[in-house]
């Protein structure tokens, strides 16, 4: 399944030119980052035996079955229980494991905010939240299910670290840094297979931006599966004569400021564009950072305000103003105000 | 006798069944069309619903549904949706043909239940454990009002390891709420397997007791048992009352029966088509198993 | 105890000049918002016989024990249980009751985030969250106690309704309105006393912000005990020459888009001001609207992603930068990036 | 004896109660001066801390505060912190001078337990309700290592009407957690006065034995009992214990004894003269009362 082609249903897919570090042979494939979360999760459990796993009855969705296959005494099932996962993850943190606790979106950091923040965050223990079904990509569960506010929630914790990955090498590659990150990770990821757009090996640093194209008229900035949205905008866009940039803002926090201030001074606009509610998450991150820095256009891209509903990833993203055409549509609008200048 | 009538709904023993086997029937089906859903918790809890509805304890309007005066039923497995969703399209609260859009975009029938949006739903809900919070809301409310109205409430076997569903406890015990019935719809299973193996909660009636409520326990498949113990419910004074029913996973669905995969997960046309078959010949009920009694494997899919 | 003087002690406040609707009569007194909660409480009671309060076992901090006093019947405490006591909220609410849930505003939204989404604000039901002790003024409780990432968790959610009353007169107001109001409600109140900046018989209407003071050249948007804060710092900016205009952003959610877009068009820079983190809040609000529709310069004040500590509200408001003088050196800065335009 | 020494520290009865004295003196002596604070769950935390500390219970190195074979404590009323922060300091972690600073923006003695600043603290509490979780994540982890360190964790009796409290109930049973003890500061108050009152946990025996905990009753103020159930508790194989422990809010301080208004207010300097007589009185310890007997009004002040 494809989510992020806008109903195209054309296997080829343009690249943006001036891409050269995203491998175009991997186009074809479509992995959820959930399911390469799994797997390094077992490669981090072989090589780090302080990593423990724990999840809240949800192992064969958030793929953590795989690693209680392959270390069954490192497993913790804490049941539907979601608020003492969290306590218990860093109950072992304090005395030195290097736990993973998963469940989905909605729930962590959802239904255990106040938990995150003290017992983890204020705490400072490195229990990485690895968080899975995350945003309108559920799809047929509908809103209870959709995480559209988990970003704002993560960010606004102090010692937090927030991840995004955008595909599944990515995922392999951040799973791998956070274990060796000393202090609290957020780890998003979701349901849906996504394309791969890095090679396997692709290596992440925590607060690192990748410019996957470098941009002249404006920078589309995204996270997660908006990422391949913005390469295919950015196509469109080319072929308008619009010099667009791309962005994988793949850490939330810490933001990377250096390559935002680049960014926004080169192309002076930009866009924002998450699977997301527009308030909270990246798009805010951007303009709380650049107003006070650089002011420039920011036109935020993301779910406007509403709950999410059933339907299937693609009709949702489609519903919710989530395509290539919305970002496209999104970056006239950073175009214009950015001609027209301070009034 | 004409179901969608305001009021209560008193079936026979025949007809109940057979509500009992048609609800069961749109579940399957309804799940099977949309691809995804839980037919698992939802056949397990279907009897429950059908004798609340159709047993001569719902007081409802299905022309109203927002009368004041109703009773009131908090699903607060929400996953169950399409078993309610069946139950209140066959008491008339809208088309029974309306099921067929179940977790479709353009469909007022969300994969979990929405009161905003369902003629009928009382409670929205979908994340588990906060069910019978609303519910001791609910029977608050009726307790200030000296309303003759009760409040319904069915939780899942699992979803009581959440805390908060301890916290509602305690207060319904506290506040005397005796307007308040719960049903456990005890099929032993959760996703990832048997409940006692995954974060056992057992033994789940003296948890009640010590949290001050009177317990029943019942074969949550016999209609005659669950509105017996619905009755006496209505009778204790005092106290909250908590219908522990043995239920089967998937009842009804031979292959979907004490099987966790089936938890989330929807049939392929040749499941469902064997299935309505197993179903079509069910009408007069058969013999119950009691929850605590197998599970299938660790359910790797997911429609969550 | 004031905790809005910057520690200068000196009771004769000066008052900006252009500022006409602020009774200056009212300047010496200084009320907590919990206080004038508690009180109004009582008078809706007595008004809408519906209105019914919860609290979860701080009824004398939270000053519910008032309303608890004249209606005892009316009055639910649910412990130390705020997940519970949310959900309570909810069903009360979906049975014609209109409830006010009251505990520390760590608690509740932070310990109930799941709770408020689902039961609360995806149902749209009309419980009004009244949480009282929030950001660093909570004083030496310290950081558990310390409140600075719940506007960002409320704002986050659809249907809700955010308010931030500036002091007692607004919290009386803001709490008839969000009785009548149909939907969800967050009142952000504070456990320290602070200066009454309107009459008693003040009015307020939800999504209005107050434009205190025109400005000319920039303006100062806050919000709780950071208006009166703004208030001060525009009479010492007023000593430089420089014209501050000073809004109180009471309502965080709706926006008040229209206020926000003209000030920001007449005075072409923003300086926010709350008591609550750099991240999420007033300050993002105020970022991500205007990043898309004007881009102007604007600078926030709050505490800066990290955890309160114990100390005095007044230690604390310094030493996390929410003095007078930090909002006249943001001033400062939104003013330079404002004269160096757009690069 | 040495009190600032590495391992366990074992007093004679005598030297326990003159502990425990200088602890409640500590307690009163720092909330006073800090002029915030909560003296009544300080008070009657203050025997169960001392008995762990000094009566030949924690095995911990006060120069090495991060000692991984340490014994581990976790204040889940974090509110108490002033009588871990006097027993830390007796028993050597940081200077007592140190406790003058409670609560001043300069100190690392926070107003609530902070692990990252102050020694010897070994979870950050202060919101109620997550320390139960803590430990038996501690706990865990010394099963994994099959480490010999024990795991020990102090509720108070309002506390438990958290929920979190009763998933980690659950959970620590489920795991067979038998290195880890719980201690109910069972004093009958919480903040809005009687926990009968506010929101029943009776009976909270039946309540932990349902949730597969052993459960043991003692007199919490006397040393000898709780030293004992502990002992009993290190003995008791593939459950997790709780000794319910009876105490009085305010112990010691005879105007502050079950008094909810003390649970979160300071003493004004002439109380403090008062309380502190009363305490230097006090050495050898007095009779104690039953933690359900009696409580004064509800508690209006808020020291939160
Ligand atoms: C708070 C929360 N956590 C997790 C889930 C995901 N989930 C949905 S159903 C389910 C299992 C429920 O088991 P049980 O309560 O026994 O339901 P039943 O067996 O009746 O289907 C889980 C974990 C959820 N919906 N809500
Ligand atoms: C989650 C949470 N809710 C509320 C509070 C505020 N609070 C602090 S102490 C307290 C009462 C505690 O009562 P109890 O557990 O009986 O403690 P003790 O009597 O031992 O002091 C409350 C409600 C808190 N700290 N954390
Ligand atoms: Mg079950
Ligand atoms: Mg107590």
């Amino acid at each position: 399944m494809s989510t992020t082609r806008g109903g195209s249903g054309d296997g080829s897919r343009p690249r943006p030119e001036g891409m050269t570090r995203v491998q175009t042979a991997a186009q074809a494939e479509a992995v959820a980052t959930r399911e390469a979360y799994g797997r390094a999760l077992v490669e981090v459990g072989r090589r780090r035996p302080e990593v423990v796993v724990l999840d809240a009855d949800l192992s064969g969705s958030t793929k953590t079955a795989l690693f209680a296959r392959e270390f069954p005494d490192r497993f913790f099932n804490m049941g539907i229980a979601e608020a003492n996962l969290i306590g218990v993850a860093a109950g072992l943190a304090a005395a030195g494991k290097i736990p993973f606790a998963s469940t989905f979106a909605v729930f962590a950091p959802g239904r255990v905010y106040d938990q995150l923040r003290v017992s983890v965050a204020y705490a400072d223990l490195g229990v990485k939240v690895a968080a899975t079904h995350a945003g309108l990509s559920v799809g047929e569960d509908g809103a209870t299910h959709q995480a559209l506010e988990d970003i704002a929630l993560t960010r606004v914790l102090p010692n937090m670290t927030v991840i995004v990955p955008a595909d599944a090498s990515e995922t392999r590659a951040a799973v791998h840094a956070a274990a060796d990150h000393p202090g609290p990770v957020y780890l998003r990821l979701g349901r849906a297979p996504v394309p791969v757009i890095y090679p396997e090996d692709h290596s992440f640093t925590i607060g690192r931006w990748d410019v996957l194209k470098e941009g002249r008229d404006l920078t589309l900035i995204a996270c997660g599966l908006m990422v391949d949205v913005c390469l295919q905008a950015a196509v469109a866009l080319a072929g308008e004569g619009v010099l667009a940039g791309v962005v994988n803002a793949s850490t939330l926090k810490p933001l990377d400021t250096s390559t935002l201030l680049e960014v926004a001074r080169r192309t002076g606009a930009i866009v924002t564009a998450e699977e997301h509610s527009v308030i909270g998450g990246l798009g805010s991150a951007v303009t709380e950072f650049l107003a006070g820095e650089h002011p420039v256009p920011v036109v935020r891209v993301g779910v406007g305000d509403r709950f999410g509903r059933s339907g299937t990833p693609a009709e949702l993203l489609a519903a919710y103003g989530l395509t290539p055409d919305d970002v496209r549509r999104a970056a006239a609008k950073a175009l214009a105000l950015k001609s027209r200048g301070p009034s | 006798m004409d179901l969608k009538t305001a009021g209560r709904v008193t079936l026979g023993p025949r007809e109940l069944a057979a509500t009992a086997a048609r609800v069961r029937r749109h579940i399957v089906e309804t799940i099977g069309r949309a691809g995804s859903g839980h037919p698992g918790g939802s056949l397990s809890a279907a009897d429950i619903l059908v004798a609340l509805y159709f047993g001569g304890v719902m007081n409802v309007d299905p022309s109203r549904p927002r009368w004041p005066g109703r009773d009131r039923l908090v699903l607060s497995k929400g996953h169950a949706a399409p078993a309610l969703y069946a139950v209140l399209a066959e008491r008339g609260f809208f088309p029974v043909e309306d099921l067929a859009g179940l977790r479709n975009i353009d469909s007022h029938l969300q994969g979990h239940p929405d009161m905003k949006g369902t003629p009928g739903v009382d409670a929205s809900t979908g994340s588990l454990g906060q069910g019978l919070s609303f519910a001791v809301g609910l029977a608050l409310a009726g307790k200030l009002d000296r309303a003759p109205w009760r409040v319904y409430v069915v939780l899942g076997d699992g979803e009581v390891q959440e805390g908060q569903i301890w916290e509602a406890a305690m207060a319904a015990a506290h506040y005397r709420l005796d307007n308040l019935t719960a049903y456990l719809d005890h099929n032993g299973l959760q996703i990832d397997g048997r409940v006692e193996d995954v974060m056992s909660i057992s033994p789940v009636a003296a948890k009640w007791q010590a949290f001050g409520w009177h317990v029943i326990e019942v074969d949550g498949h016999d209609m005659d048992r669950i509105l017996g113990a619905t009755a006496e419910a209505a009778e204790v004074k005092g106290r909250p009352t908590m219908v522990v029913a043995r239920t089967v996973k998937g009842r009804g669905v031979s292959f979907m029966e004490n099987r966790a995969e089936w938890h989330g997960k929807a049939p392929t046309p040749d499941q469902l088509a064997e299935a309505m078959r197993e179903l079509g010949a069910a009408d007069a009920g058969g013999p119950a198993e009691g929850g605590d009694s197998g599970a299938g494997e660790r359910g790797e899919e997911d429609g969550q």
